[in-house]
């Protein structure tokens, strides 16, 4: 069997998707390991009846996103640019994005 | 037998350069038989050939190939019917550059999803026959002119077609190898292939091979033999 | 809403095929008042190379319509947790009255293109093209259902709030005391999967017999599109039941995601295939009368006819082992 | 069937000897597309790995939290208004909680200061968050001092670091116990900074909201529904205003991939006419090029979210951090734990493939309805 291109890359191409199907699968696997370490989390926000992650400690009103003031800057306008970065990433409330 | 009547050819039909290639061509070519057509240049005999050999379309009239009419056939089938019965040589031969000529061959057989293995062994025959095995491999645009003929001529004869139409043969070629051309055109009718050709060339005219001639003029046919 | 990634991937997919189709069905006007294939002429051998483009373009919007459809049951499901008192795809589909409109009118189209595909497949196997101006008039009919669908899922779309109070699976489909019916007026449990026995049963009997003796093709065709009537009826109304072992779950999206072992897809993919199929088997042996596709429809049309009834075959055989797998009992004595 | 199959691999053996002849333009095009579609999947991946983490985390949070408003602004909550809402049918339990933030000087970061309702530190400890032991050096027993609202100084001993698994909820605490905290902030006793109730029935959180919202009109409620929902919408925002800017660049390489589809060279012309002379037929060459788009943006998806995959499941997303980090000085050392599904490949699918193929269709026909006869013309 001579070295034919479409053979070549037909097996490229399906050595790809195995490779698709692989990051499917260390997906799970990543997922089952970090479950206990979520578990964990879980429980201290349980227990501390934490209401939000801490992904964003710049300023107090981006690590309480659920609880922030109202008259926190960037909730002045929902299009409004945002003083912090991570604050670029949140959502305005709804009473300044729904029509009255 | 392929047989034509009133057939015109218009091309830019309906705008300002409008040109008619063909006026109206009646003839009928026996088969297995080498007839060349010959002309002053935009005499029409090459849209003659791309009419008989299913290449376009004739804007009027019917091109009948052995009692079947092809001149209203859609791309489709017409194609299905042409690479089956015909094998073209092109004046400038045409291979596609950057493949080999045993790549060249295969070519216009694809379509028809033969086996590869088996489609690469008869195009190395066909290469073979006419002497150019050694070559098989060689890139198209390092092949000499008479080399890249016979490689064009392997790639006309690759589905087996009845019809071998050639344009023009032997402008690009010197004495010697026209007279090659000759030969394996002898051979090939002596297959039993119907040959097509259009020509300038004097040495063509006077060929033992030639069964007919068609002289053509401001696309009519001017007297045939 | 409509900064959602698959939110804009669907409106990007429902945009470039409304836009194909618009453009086929332009085209498609001037094709039926010059086509003539005996003529030579330079509009025909135009009209003849364009014929090309539009298939073309034709079967990639299948493929994305059959794609977005998927995608938009999935998007629905996702975005259920924006919507109180939405649990599932139901109660997403359900925020505003486009919803559900949206969603039918994509199956149709699915539907339609798929025809219309398999119209042209058969067409395109007689010389003379017989059935190009059928072909086309029918285009002119699929491309306003086809933006009709796409300006639906934008209403849709565009009139989603988060927030608004929805009814969920369990409030549209039963949610009542009595478990046999629910508010959508479906038959019973036992009725809807009796109805699609007998359905199912009838269409194996005409596409046995279309198999044989190549008469009845129109009638299979009629017979698996009430499959898929029945079926969806049986789906929602007892298969689902048996699904989720939970007497007031009716939803008929839920078996698609991973809980429940992506089981939807064995009943959905072959019952879409089974009636898309038995579709083209009646358009193919309609397709007979004319002299030259004599020949090739009635074997195009058995082999339509022959992945159908595979398919239902497989369809059946997926629910009767979902109800025989199931926990439930619906009904004494009779599992 | 056979024939058919037969007929497409040597289709597509044509197609890549033809792609393999232009390898400097084709390249090019792979390149392009498949950085566009690792920039797409990343994003969407990222977010979406986010978003699930939030969700699971956050899935006990509080069902009921009470804050109440002065002028607009959040106040303290008194101890009578407790009592009022213990009354309120429905709800089990209810107390209120003592937290606030602390700015530390010396590690330029926000703390929060938090009392646990549960096992809270012994007087003058504490319990700190990973994030806090990491900018301060703070180990168990170390001592951290910081300035009361009188201007005092309240040292605390380090009773225990939370560990680093629960990072992302609990990086920037700081536990105290109540007193402390008192006299950290100069609150009096009988004043909560909000209240957290529970709910005996699930279904019933609404009516009870609303029985609150009654009862103390000045009060703000938030439920855990509604923080689980603005968690899996809060990305959304932006990620979709990202995908806008990067349509910017969908669409241009739709641009390139049009330009380089139309701009057929004389050369590349004159071989289809060939292809079409020697017998292949508009379909033929429809198939072939449809192959070449195939092949072209299969290639590019699966290189993209390959390469997306390890980027943001392996690498950190180092390429969004920068967004997500701010100008936070401390910061959970977050790797995303990856939730894929096919809903998220379809739409990145959909997004990225379909403009490629609308971009080639018409040029690709254009290209194949080339008359056959030209080549002898």
């Amino acid at each position: 069997m001579a070295k034919r291109k479409s053979v070549l890359v037909l097996a490229a191409l399906g050595a790809g998707f195995l490779l698709f199907g692989g990051s499917l699968i260390d997906a799970a696997w990543k997922r089952d390991a970090a479950m206990a370490r979520m578990e964990a989390a879980s429980k201290w926000v349980e227990r501390l009846e934490l209401t939000d992650l801490v992904l964003f400690t710049e300023a107090r009103y981006t690590r309480n996103l659920a609880l922030a003031d109202r008259f926190s800057a960037f909730q002045d306008h929902p299009m409004a640019f945002e003083h912090f970065p991570s604050g670029s990433v949140a959502l305005p409330p709804r009473h300044l994005t729904r029509a009255p | 037998m392929i047989e034509l009547s009133e057939v015109r050819k218009a091309y830019n039909q309906g705008k300002p350069n409008e040109f008619w290639a063909l006026r109206g061509i009646d003839l009928r070519l026996s088969l297995k038989a080498v007839t060349v057509f010959m002309g002053p240049s935009g005499s029409g005999k090459t849209t003659l050939l791309t009419m008989i050999g299913g290449l376009a379309r004739p804007t009027s009239g019917r091109v009948r190939l052995m009692e079947r009419d092809i001149s209203s056939l859609p791309e489709k089938f017409l194609t299905d019917i042409r690479r089956r019965t015909f094998g073209f040589v092109f004046q400038s031969f045409n291979l596609l550059k950057g493949m080999t000529a045993l790549e060249n061959v295969m070519i216009p057989a694809y379509p028809l999803g033969l086996p590869h293995e088996a489609l690469r062994k008869r195009a190395l025959e066909m290469l073979d026959l006419l002497g150019m095995a050694a070559k098989a491999e060689s890139k198209a645009e390092w092949l000499s002119g008479g080399e890249a003929q016979r490689v064009a001529i392997a790639r006309a004869l690759i589905n087996d077609p009845d019809v071998i139409i050639a344009d023009e043969p032997t402008a690009n070629l010197d004495g010697q190898l026209a007279e090659q051309f000759l030969e394996i055109m002898a051979e090939l009718k002596a297959r039993g292939k119907t040959l097509l050709m259009t020509s300038h060339d004097p040495r063509i005219r006077k060929a033992a091979v030639v069964d007919g001639i068609v002289w053509m003029q401001d696309g009519q046919i001017a007297s045939s033999d | 809403m409509l900064f959602h990634p698959s939110i804009i991937a669907l409106l990007l997919a429902s945009a470039l095929s409304s836009l194909a189709l618009v453009g086929s069905a332009l085209f498609a006007v001037t094709l039926l008042r010059h086509w003539n294939l005996s003529s030579g002429s330079e509009r025909q051998i135009v009209l003849e190379q364009r014929t090309y483009l539009v298939t073309t373009v034709l079967k990639l919007a299948l493929i994305f319509e059959a794609g977005s459809l998927l995608l938009f049951v999935f998007n629905a499901d996702k975005m259920a947790k924006l919507f109180v008192g939405a649990m599932c795809a139901v109660g997403t589909l359900n925020v505003n009255p486009y919803g559900f409109p949206a969603l039918i009118l994509k199956i149709a189209v699915f539907f339609l293109s798929a025809a219309w595909l398999m119209l042209h497949h058969i067409d395109s196997q007689g010389y003379d093209y017989p059935l190009i101006r059928v072909k086309y008039a029918a285009l002119l009919f699929l491309a306003p259902v086809a933006l009709v669908s796409a300006f639906v899922q934008l209403t849709y779309f565009l009139d989603l709030k988060a927030d608004v109070l929805t009814s969920c699976c369990s409030t549209l489909f039963g949610g009542s005391t009595v478990v046999t019916t629910n508010n959508m007026g479906f038959a019973p449990e036992a009725w809807s999967l009796g109805g699609l026995a007998l359905v199912l049963a009838a269409t194996g009997l005409v596409g046995l017999w279309h198999l044989k003796r190549g008469r009845g093709g129109l009638a299979y065709a009629l017979l698996s599109l009430s499959v898929l009537v029945v079926a969806l009826i049986a789906i929602v109304s007892a298969i689902s039941v048996y699904v989720y072992e939970q007497p007031h779950h009716h939803c008929p999206f839920c078996m698609l995601k991973q809980e429940y072992g992506y089981v939807g897809y064995a009943l959905y993919l072959p019952l879409f295939l089974g009636t898309a199929t038995g579709i083209g088997a009646g358009l193919a042996s309609f397709a007979g009368r004319w002299p030259s596709l004599s020949l090739a429809s009635p074997a195009l049309s058995k082999r339509f006819a022959y992945v159908s009834l595979l398919s239902f075959l497989v369809f059946a055989g997926a629910a009767v082992g979902l109800i025989m797998k199931s926990h439930l009992i619906l009904f004494e004595g009779f599992a | 069937m056979k024939i058919y199959l037969r007929r497409q691999l040597n289709l597509l053996e044509f197609t890549l000897s033809s792609l393999l002849r232009r390898k400097g333009k084709n390249l090019a095009l792979l390149v392009v597309f498949s950085a566009i579609v690792f920039m797409l999947a990343s994003a969407l991946l990222y977010s979406h790995a986010l978003r699930r983490e939030a969700a699971i985390l956050l899935k006990d949070a509080p069902e009921l939290v009470i804050q109440k408003m002065v002028g607009g602004r959040h106040d303290l909550l008194p101890q009578a208004n407790l009592a009022k809402l213990a009354e309120v049918r429905g709800i089990t339990q209810i107390h209120g909680r003592l937290w606030g933030y602390l700015f530390d000087p010396i590690a330029a970061a926000n703390y929060t200061v938090m009392v646990p309702q549960t096992n809270p530190p012994e007087p003058g400890f504490a319990i700190i968050g990973e994030g806090i032991s990491g900018a301060r050096g703070a180990e168990p027993g170390d001592q951290l001092s910081f300035k009361s609202h009188d201007g005092g100084l309240l040292t605390f001993r380090v009773a225990q670091v939370i560990a680093y698994e629960s990072a992302l909820a609990t990086s920037d605490l700081f536990l105290v116990n109540e007193d402390d905290y008192r006299r950290l902030y100069g609150i009096a006793p009988g004043l909560f900074t909000d209240a957290v109730a529970k709910v005996r029935n699930p279904r019933e959180v609404g009516k009870a909201a609303e029985k609150i919202a009654e009862l103390l009109p000045d009060s703000r409620i938030v439920l855990r529904d509604e923080i689980l929902r603005t968690y899996e919408s809060v990305f959304d925002w932006r990620e979709g205003l990202l995908l806008v800017l990067l349509t910017g660049a969908v669409l241009a390489f739709a641009i390139f991939a049009w330009e380089k589809a139309s701009g057929l060279s004389a050369e590349e012309r004159r071989e289809i006419g060939i292809l079409k002379a020697v017998g292949w037929e508009t379909g033929d060459i429809l198939l072939m090029k449809m192959w070449e788009g195939g092949v072209m943006s299969l290639s590019a998806f699966l290189i993209g979210y390959l390469l997306a995959y390890l980027h943001v499941f392996y690498l950190g997303a180092p390429l969004f951090e920068p967004v997500l980090k701010g100008w936070a000085t401390m910061y959970p050392a977050f790797r995303p734990t990856p939730f894929i599904d096919g809903f998220q490949v379809a739409t990145l699918l959909i997004l990225t493939v379909l403009p490629y193929l609308a971009a080639t269709v018409v040029p690709i026909w254009r290209a194949a309805i080339i008359d056959p006869d030209q080549v002898m013309r």
